[in-house]
């Protein structure tokens, strides 16, 4: 199997051309509205959250995706994880990440998301988001600039219009146990009251 | 006959309601120097939150609330005739008069604010209080305002309203009248100077802090058609009313577009400050336009 | 049915008393009930004079006219009342000679035709009164005594100055003649003689600038006694004044001049009752006003409010005397008479019987002194007297502040000593507020009565004018 | 002394407090109640002055001795004091009439006989009563402090009946005023409208709930008493709609707090809060109340004030109109608090349990909401009887097509098309939002709320909305209003008069031989003056 | 009118009530008021039937012989039955107020008018 960024590419595109023969208009049409209509949770819990007001403002314009900052977890759709995540962040980060009503999605800015970055041997940050949280959307670089940030829009309108099973909020609900579990070592005592009923019958 | 007819206004107003909602956002965002969002971004926005998965909800009265106030816009709507004469487009108009018009236009804010309260996020109830402050003060120039056309003409029915701008639009006859009407109707859309009831960052975007999925849609779509009932009202009552749609489409649309760019000038004034302006300045004109009567 | 029968009867069971000295109260109310009933009787031969006559020149003539029977009725009434509420406590000498002493010359003054006769009558009725004041026998009692006979004594030295003044200048003592002759006499010596007068019945009428003492009496003084006080005494001398004004035909600007001292008299009385804290000085305040209230409507001469007057004067008696008779209930029970002890006892009969007294007293439908009221302040409005309505009108309000401030303490205070009346005081205080009641409801008949008694009290002065 | 004549008018009145009084009537003083009642009876069926007046007094006194039971003793004597200054003026009026008039009869009463000084005097001597039994701005410390300190049951008496004395009166003396002589009705009609405005900011910033429906009660019968200043059949019909709408409005709202009070033991928004689904249907009641209560178009209490708004349009009253909409505009803010500060937000945490709410407070409460609602339906139902009384009172009769529209003379609407229009189209959107693909989700518990990513912890207060109007007191024009106490003006009048009745009792605390000493320097005075 | 009256006693009299008057607005003890009333009541008696008698006239008392009156030699014999009624009241209410003094000193020890303070508000 080929590596690098083209071969990841294309195992999309074929992936899309498969679900798409698969899934019928009206899932389709609704895929395409929540492509076109993303509502991002200003909350800024790190590092990179000075780059998401440039991508706001006339340089960037992000809205012409449809992407608008909303206040309250219940109206948003994607949450940016930007940058390092303390676990006091993170506790707060979870929390809204369980109010926000499904489909919801993470996008994870900077390598410290992925592997702690530069910060990897802080005693107080988290060095993989990725065990607490499923992260849908990736965007490295030490601090991407607001073009990379679109990129990662971009790429995630792409990923939300294939509206394919293995999108963040399905994985944290069907292996919650999991993601609980890393909690609880995490927080020990502290940890936010579990939201186990509100993905009872819901899949 | 009247249900085909109340449908079709209802459908009117969804649209022109997004259509000029979308156009506010390109308006200012070609303002602000960016080219803004596709016209029809919001419409896209209330078929996504419809579209939702999950909305979490508080009891049946969290429920009932967004309803009571979609009821309470969609009768506005129903009860102001888009046509100045003949029979099509009256919708109900014909069994209500301006007054109860007036007095329908705070069902609305009722059930929001009873949905609101029964959510018990304190946020939520900041965001109304501060709303019914500021409906205090908006209500007193508007209604100098309503006075003046409804002694003016005479009566409270939109026809005898109609009748007396035959000549000469309310507008022009009475210029300061328009300008009071046209400051509290700023604040009825929640343009910018007065947007305080929702600021996201002070109240967690008020009232609507609870609402998600198809309730926030509702939330949305409603106020999409209350703001199309409002610009409508304006126009009847001082632009002589539409002759037929054409007409009617670029009354409002004009309209409009003088509010989102008064809107999209002015910062956010704080609820002490809107209510203090709202009774200085376009009370006083509405009470000289009075006097002018 | 001689009139004499008034005056002798009771001088009789007193000079008999030795010989019943255990039955005294039984004695006193048989006699008041027979005189009531004798009072009754003789109401069809109005009006009755008798003259008895020692030697031709020197007779003693008694007139009953139809005001003097209304107040000699409503004497007896009242004292008939007293005497059975008195009936339960044990005989007291002192009380029997006094409450009958009194009678006697409550009853002549009203009578008498001769203006001699009055004096003594006057005398007569002031000793009485002197005694029953000190009848408690203690320091307080007599303190108010002594101070009753100085100021007593004053007053009869200048009616007995006036009585000189007539007889030397116009030698006839019968009412009658005087009042034929009256203004023969020289200007200054007519008014100097009036004005004698004046101050001699002002003082016993309580009229304003001269009834400062009369708190201190009420005080010192049992409330029942002090309840026969206001009933009897203080009425019986503001018939005399504007009996004798009638007669002499005083001057207009002089019955102005009364109209005001009695305007002053109900406001200023009303005003201090206000926070007083002593119930007896607020019930002696109350009267005064009352009688300010009465005088006024006196002074216009005119016959409307002369018969509101006299139905005021009966129905103030009759709720005055209730609300004294109800407190001497309390005070032999709980013992001081402070203002607190409206929240000290427990007894809905009792409670009922002071309200029922106070509404009365402030002229509240549907009891008795919203009738008088409103004839008073017809009357007025008649008279286009719309200044004295004003004061009326405002200064009952200062009344009913005190009042209902009494009144109020029903509800408070914690350990309540309950208080059991007997069947014989339910009975007393259930005939009276039933007559309060019912002449509330149905003044008519009264009020006829007081018509006819206005017209023959004012016969002669509208006469003359 | 008594005399009687069935007149429609009374029998509006009389059914109204009928309706009221049986319906609240409890064992412990039940007794009280039927004397209150029996005097309402007089009142409203008197044909003469002075059995009105019997009527007017007693039941002046029966309100005090039920107020007694449960209120302090400085209210008690403010209550007595301003009814009974009322009442005397009413008295003072009727004697100046009677000797005009000649006759006490209502009948041959006719003011335009009066010369004017006298039509002006007794004008003022009857608008006082009207004014007191009414609560106007200056004289309303009394009804605020005798609802908040009676038994709520008896408060819903006295705000939905006892109130309504002082309407029925002006009806009957004073409506038949010749036409030039009402320089005083201007005045009352801005008085009315600034009692509403003033009452309403002050009911706005209350805390305890009994304390804002008696500025409410004050409010509305503002506008009612503007309304019969008008002198014009359509504001008669105003007037009697709106008296028969807040009889109605105040008797569920009362017994609603009563219920509450009776449940939860507390009295004060702020300690209040989050009932909404222990009692959901004392909530429901509440809210027909408050939308009757706010004058929205759906209930019966938008019909009232449309009336009285159409009336001032005729007589070309724009800024009396002004003020009354303004008002009645800021009154819905009051109306929410009810709802909020008791019913909605989060439920303090103490967990005091509820005691269960008594059966007979639901009876009058659902009587009420469904007149309510029926009058929402057809609310010219009563027009025909109103035009009666307004032809009986002299006016023109009004114009009445169907139960259901509701005519004026500056336009109709048809209550039935409204309310069915409201139904349909919450059942159409009721049935899109149950087909809409996203599922409706419970939130898990109370603290589950967006509280920027935290959990409230239990003790957190969440219910600080009830202090809703505390921020009136920033904006100045609104602050300007809520600083002026009328209050103060009567406690320093009541501090005259104790000072001046200290001072003249100190006249008879006199020494005897000063007392001798002043009547002889009396008798000189008047000597020498005389001769 | 003062013509008719004889001057002498006139001002006698009045000159008695007045010391009397003063006696009873200055004097402390209670004894001496009570004193100085019965001394203003006898300068009325002096006044009133010193004015009335006409000298030469006998005093209408039927001793013997007479046994008729007649008013050309007698004096009207009214006043004095008058004043001999009004001297016994007189004695009376100064015999039942000295009485009331002297029991008031039994309890309180003093006779001084000024220092009466049971009655009053303050109690």
């Amino acid at each position: 199997m080929e590596e690098g960024f083209n071969a990841y590419r294309q195992s999309l595109e074929s992936e899309e051309q498969s679900i798409k023969s698969t899934q019928s208009v009206v899932e389709q049409a609704i895929a395409w509205f929540r492509a076109h209509s993303m509502f991002v949770l200003a909350y800024g819990t790190g590092c990179g959250a000075i780059e998401m007001p440039p991508t706001f403002t006339s340089r960037y314009d992000i809205e012409r995706l449809g992407v608008v900052g909303v206040a309250t977890p219940r109206q948003a759709d994607i949450l940016i994880v930007s940058g390092y995540c303390s676990p006091k962040t993170l506790k707060r980060v979870i929390r809204s990440y369980e109010q926000m009503s499904d489909p919801k999605y993470i996008i994870g800015l900077g390598s410290c998301t992925i592997n702690g970055g530069m910060y990897w041997d802080s005693y107080n940050t988290i060095k993989k988001l990725d065990d607490f949280l499923p992260v849908d959307m990736y965007v490295n670089g030490c601090m991407p600039r607001p073009e990379a940030l679109i990129e990662g829009f971009v790429k995630l309108q792409e990923k939300i219009r294939l509206n394919s099973s293995e999108a963040g909020y399905i994985k944290y609900r069907d292996n919650y146990a999991h993601y609980r579990a890393n909690q609880e070592r995490l927080f020990g005592a502290q940890v936010a009251p579990s939201y186990e009923e509100n993905f009872a019958g819901m899949n | 006959m009247v249900l085909i007819d109340c449908f079709l206004m209802l459908l009117l107003a969804y649209g022109f309601g997004f259509l000029y909602y979308g156009l506010y956002r390109n308006l200012s965002a070609r303002v602000h120097g960016r080219f803004g969002p596709s016209l029809a971004q919001s419409f896209f926005d209330s078929v996504k939150l419809f579209v939702k998965e999950q909305s979490t909800t508080f009891g049946w009265m969290f429920y009932a609330g967004p309803i009571i106030m979609a009821t309470g816009a969609v009768l506005n709507v129903l009860f102001i005739p888009f046509i100045n004469h003949g029979d099509s487009l009256q919708g109900l108009s014909s069994s209500a008069n301006l007054i109860v018009v007036l007095y329908l236009m705070v069902l609305g804010p009722l059930g929001n604010a009873l949905g609101v309260g029964s959510n018990g996020n304190p946020f939520g109830v900041m965001g109304i209080t501060r709303g019914l402050t500021r409906l205090i003060a908006l209500e007193l120039p508007f209604y100098l305002a309503v006075i003046g056309v409804m002694i003016d003409a005479g009566s409270a029915d939109f026809s005898a309203i109609f009748e007396a701008q035959s000549q000469e639009m309310n507008l022009l006859k009475h210029p300061l009248l328009f300008m009071a009407a046209f400051i509290s109707f700023l604040g009825f859309m929640g343009k910018s100077p007065f947007d305080v009831v929702g600021a996201p960052q002070e109240v967690y975007s008020g009232p609507a802090t609870e609402f998600s999925g198809k309730f926030f849609a509702l939330l949305l779509s409603q106020s999409a058609m209350f703001s199309f009932a409002k610009l409508l009202l304006m126009v009847n009552l001082f632009l002589g009313g539409a002759d037929d749609l054409g007409d009617l489409v670029l009354k409002t649309f004009v309209l409009f577009v003088a509010a989102t760019f008064i809107g999209s000038v002015y910062a956010r004034f704080s609820t002490i400050q809107s209510v203090e302006f709202l009774m200085r300045i376009p009370t006083l004109l509405g009470i000289v336009g009075l006097a002018l009567l | 049915m001689s009139l004499l029968l008034f005056i002798l009867l009771p001088l009789l069971a007193i000079f008999l008393m030795p010989f019943y000295r255990a039955y005294l109260h039984y004695v006193s109310t048989v006699l008041s009930m027979a005189l009531f009933g004798l009072a009754l009787t003789c109401k069809a031969a109005l009006p009755l004079v008798e003259r008895v006559a020692v030697d031709l020149p020197l007779a003693i003539t008694f007139e009953l006219s139809s005001v003097s029977w209304l107040l000699v009725t409503l004497f007896t009434l009242s004292m008939s009342l007293f005497s059975l509420y008195h009936l339960r406590f044990s005989s007291n000498k002192a009380l029997f000679v006094g409450t009958n002493m009194l009678l006697v010359g409550v009853i002549g003054l009203v009578l008498s035709r001769d203006i001699f006769n009055i004096y003594i009558f006057f005398e007569i009725s002031s000793i009485s009164a002197y005694l029953l004041t000190s009848l408690n026998q203690d320091a307080k009692a007599y303190g108010g005594a002594i101070r009753y006979m100085i100021i007593g004594a004053f007053a009869s030295l200048f009616f007995l100055l006036s009585i000189m003044l007539i007889y030397l200048t116009i030698g006839v003592l019968d009412l009658q003649m005087i009042a034929q002759r009256f203004n023969l006499i020289d200007e200054q010596v007519q008014y100097l003689i009036l004005l004698s007068l004046f101050i001699a019945l002002g003082i016993k009428t309580e009229l304003f600038g001269l009834n400062f003492w009369v708190p201190d009496v009420y005080q010192a003084s049992r409330s029942a006694v002090s309840g026969l006080f206001s009933a009897m005494l203080s009425k019986s001398y503001l018939f005399l004044l504007f009996h004798l004004a009638y007669l002499l035909h005083v001057s207009t600007s002089q019955m102005a001049f009364l109209t005001l001292v009695a305007a002053l008299t109900f406001a200023v009385a009303e005003f201090s009752a206000l926070k007083s804290r002593e119930t007896k000085r607020i019930f002696a305040f109350s009267t005064l006003g009352q009688i300010g209230l009465i005088a006024l409507a006196l002074s216009y001469g005119d016959t409307a409010l002369t018969e509101a007057a006299l139905f005021l004067i009966i129905v103030h008696a009759l709720a005055k005397l209730m609300l004294f008779l109800a407190l001497d209930l309390l005070e032999r029970r709980l013992g001081s008479t402070k203002s607190e002890i409206f929240a000290r006892f427990e007894s809905l009969f009792l409670m009922a019987v002071f309200t029922v007294g106070a509404l009365s007293l402030l002229g509240i439908p549907p009891f008795a002194g919203f009738a008088a009221k409103l004839s008073l302040l017809k009357g007025l409005a008649g008279l286009e007297a719309y200044g004295a309505m004003a004061l009326i009108l405002t200064v009952s309000l200062i009344e009913a502040a005190y009042l209902f401030r009494l009144l109020s303490g029903f509800r408070q205070g914690e350990q309540k000593m309950v208080v059991t009346l007997s069947p014989l005081e339910r009975l007393i205080f259930g005939v009276m507020m039933f007559a309060l009641l019912l002449l509330g409801l149905m003044p008519q008949p009264l009020l006829a009565l007081c018509q006819e008694a206005a017209q023959a009290m004012l016969g002669g002065y509208h006469a003359a004018l | 002394m008594l005399h009687f004549e069935a007149t429609l008018l009374g029998h509006l009145f009389f059914g109204l407090s009928l309706l009221v009084i049986v319906a609240l009537l409890r064992k412990n003083d039940g007794l009280w109640h039927l004397l209150l009642l029996g005097s309402l009876g007089i009142i409203f069926y008197a044909s003469s002055l002075v059995t009105l007046f019997i009527g007017w007094e007693m039941m002046g006194w029966s309100g005090y001795f039920i107020l007694s039971k449960t209120a302090r003793v400085s209210t008690l004597q403010r209550y007595i004091l301003f009814n009974l200054g009322g009442a005397f003026a009413l008295l003072g009026a009727i004697a100046l009439l009677f000797s005009f008039m000649g006759s006490m009869m209502l009948c041959d009463i006719d003011l335009t006989l009066l010369p004017v000084w006298a039509l002006h005097s007794v004008s003022a001597l009857v608008l006082i009563a009207v004014f007191v039994k009414s609560g106007i701005i200056g004289a309303h410390d009394w009804v605020v402090d005798s609802y908040q300190e009676a038994s709520p049951l008896f408060s819903a008496v006295l705000s939905a009946i006892l109130s309504k004395a002082g309407i029925y009166l002006f009806i009957v003396l004073l409506l038949k005023q010749p036409h030039d002589e009402r320089v005083l009705f201007e005045l009352m009609a801005w008085l009315g409208a600034i009692t509403s405005v003033v009452a309403t900011f002050k009911a706005i910033s209350q805390d305890e709930i009994k304390r804002l429906l008696a500025y409410s009660s004050i409010a509305q019968l503002g506008y009612i008493i503007t309304a019969l200043s008008l002198m014009q059949a359509y504001a008669l019909e105003a007037a009697l709609y709106h008296t028969v709408i807040h009889t109605l409005v105040k008797l569920l709202l009362f017994v609603n707090v009563a219920a509450i009070m009776a449940i939860t033991g507390k009295e004060r928004f702020s300690e209040l809060g989050g009932l909404l689904y222990r009692v959901p249907l004392l909530f429901v009641l509440l809210v027909i109340g408050i939308i009757a209560l706010a004058g929205m178009p759906l209930l019966g209490g938008f019909n009232g004030k449309f009336l009285l708004y159409t009336a001032l349009l005729e007589e070309k009253r724009a800024l009396l109109l002004a003020t009354v909409m303004f008002s009645s505009a800021s009154a819905f803010l009051y109306c929410y608090k009810l709802v909020y500060g008791i019913y909605l937000g989060q439920r303090p945490h103490d967990e005091s349990p509820l005691h269960v709410s008594p059966k007979s407070y639901y009876i009058p409460q659902l009587l009420s909401a469904a007149l309510l609602i029926l009058l929402g339906f057809l609310p010219a139902l009563p027009t025909p009887l109103f035009s009666a009384i307004g032809v009986e009172a002299g006016f023109s009769a009004l114009e009445f097509t169907k139960p259901s529209i509701l005519n004026s003379p500056f336009g109709s609407f048809n209550g039935a098309v409204l309310m069915s229009a409201f139904g349909v189209v919450f059942v159409l959107i009721l049935g899109l939002l149950q087909r809409v693909h996203s599922k409706a989700k419970a939130a898990q518990n109370a603290q589950d709320i967006s509280y920027c990513g935290e959990v409230p912890k239990a003790g957190v207060n969440l219910h600080f909305g009830y202090g809703m109007g505390h921020e009136l007191g920033r904006i100045g024009f609104i602050a300007f209003i809520l600083r002026r106490q009328s209050r103060r003006f009567w406690d320093y009048l009541n501090l005259i008069v104790g000072d001046l009745s200290i001072l003249l009792r100190s006249l008879y605390a006199l020494g005897t031989q000063h007392i001798l000493l002043l009547s002889l320097l009396g008798f000189t005075l008047l000597l020498l003056g005389g001769l | 009118m003062f013509d008719s009256l004889h001057p002498l006693i006139t001002m006698i009299s009045l000159a008695i009530f007045g010391v009397a008057l003063l006696g009873v607005l200055v004097k402390k003890n209670l004894f001496k008021i009570f004193l100085a009333f019965s001394v203003a009541e006898s300068a009325l008696f002096l006044f009133f039937i010193g004015n009335h008698y006409t000298p030469g006239l006998k005093a209408p008392i039927a001793a013997d012989g007479i046994t008729r009156f007649d008013p050309a030699f007698m004096v009207d014999p009214l006043p004095q039955a008058m004043i001999l009624t009004t001297i016994v009241i007189g004695i009376a209410v100064s015999a039942l107020g000295l009485s009331m003094v002297i029991r008031y000193y039994k309890l309180t020890g003093h006779m001084r008018i000024d220092k009466m303070d049971e009655l009053g508000e303050e109690q």
